[in-house]
């Protein structure tokens, strides 16, 4: 057996391409059979017309990379991509992008799932909107606190 | 030459703080109770109490600690104040 | 509210570009938090040179438009996208590509893992793969159904 | 002029059938025991078997259909037999 392919694992300043970033990923796992990919997006509409994420250099990338070791022990995957924006995104603009690449679908579609869960719940993350010209911190969410409860 | 001490504020927490980060420039060791002071000394007591709140965690050069109340600041040491994550 | 964007189902006689499908997929959504993704494509290495996926045109479109209506029915999404090729494929192209836009993770992860499901077990495709220059044809695989009880 | 009756073999067995699909160019109604008989004129007994098999489904024109043994072609109708699916 090879050994595997190491985690893609990126905190990204400035905007990126999330259909290109898969192609590049499924390009580089022709072994599996399949990729689950989660795109996360600025809302267009609802009135937000900019979201900012601030990070902790020192804290959010490492936790990231700690992340993707945890989800490559619990699912036998081919390939892990996690890829994060920070700073000032606009509507439509890519927030997230995790894919998961494996031999087994639901090897694949949970390893994504659970990934998001994490990210969103516990990721050092500080994430505020700007409404009507004026910027407000957002709260944690209930749900992001149920939603990582299914895995305990 | 002594390295301050650097505070970073995150969330919320920098609008309370005026800023992102600031820095301590007096040497030696300080405590969580003197630092405490010196927050109050410079800032509101909504900031002092928001450090204070158990939903406000602490790390210290990278790590998160588990009791803020027992540390000691270093000389170079840097504190994050980090409120509740929001998430991604 | 608005009416709801119709469902864009396409049984595809030629190869496709599952990076640019998705790429519009995203941007017809712009309203949509989450996009969840499968890419299930030809596995490369293990000695498989080519497979066929054979349809039947009176029964195969109309059952993948049926399943589209049942997860909209089921969960609620922005836009639901459901490309399948059928004849002849080569390793690393493209098979299937799902995907499911909406404003809430969860929906957008259920229903792409369903319609998956439901897909790969109960779909109107007859699979042979080319091993060493024969063309084999492929039986049911058990875990397709032990799948597809998840929902029941 | 009279349409043919339509068969078509999907999967294993068009192997079986030698090929995806022919026709029953005789008119008249034709029910599932004397479309056996046809097949077993032109065919495998290996055919007559799996088309009989309760895996093989059976559509007309369509539509699939609850009871073979129950049918009866009309002109111009089309049969498929349909193995089990190996999915997409």
């Amino acid at each position: 057996m090879d050994a595997p392919v190491p985690s893609d694992v990126r905190l990204l300043a400035s905007s990126f391409d999330p259909a290109e970033e898969l192609r590049a990923f499924a390009q580089a796992h022709p072994g599996s059979g399949g990729v689950v990919s989660f795109l996360g997006q600025v809302r267009e509409g609802g009135g937000v017309e900019a979201l900012e994420l601030q990070h902790y250099a020192p804290l959010t990338l490492p936790a990231m990379e700690a992340l993707a070791r945890q989800v490559r022990a619990r699912w036998n995957l081919d390939g892990l991509l996690i890829l994060h924006r920070s700073g000032v995104m606009l509507p439509a603009q890519p927030i997230v992008l995790v894919a998961a690449a494996a031999r087994h679908r639901r090897d694949a579609f949970a390893a994504a799932d659970y990934a998001m869960d994490h990210l969103k719940s516990e990721s050092w993350f500080w994430k505020r909107e700007k409404v009507a010209g004026e910027w407000r911190w957002i709260e944690p969410r209930e749900q992001d606190f149920e939603d990582i409860a299914r895995w305990q | 030459m002594t390295l301050p001490k650097r505070l970073v504020f995150l969330g919320r927490l920098e609008d309370l703080a005026g800023g992102p980060s600031q820095d301590i420039a007096k040497a030696g060791p300080l405590p969580w109770n003197d630092l405490l002071a010196t927050l109050a000394e410079r800032h509101s007591q909504a900031l002092v109490d928001a450090v204070q709140a158990d939903k406000v965690r602490i790390a210290v050069n990278g790590v998160v600690i588990a009791d803020k109340t027992a540390l000691v600041l270093a000389d170079g040491d840097e504190i994050a104040f980090l409120p509740p994550v929001s998430g991604g």
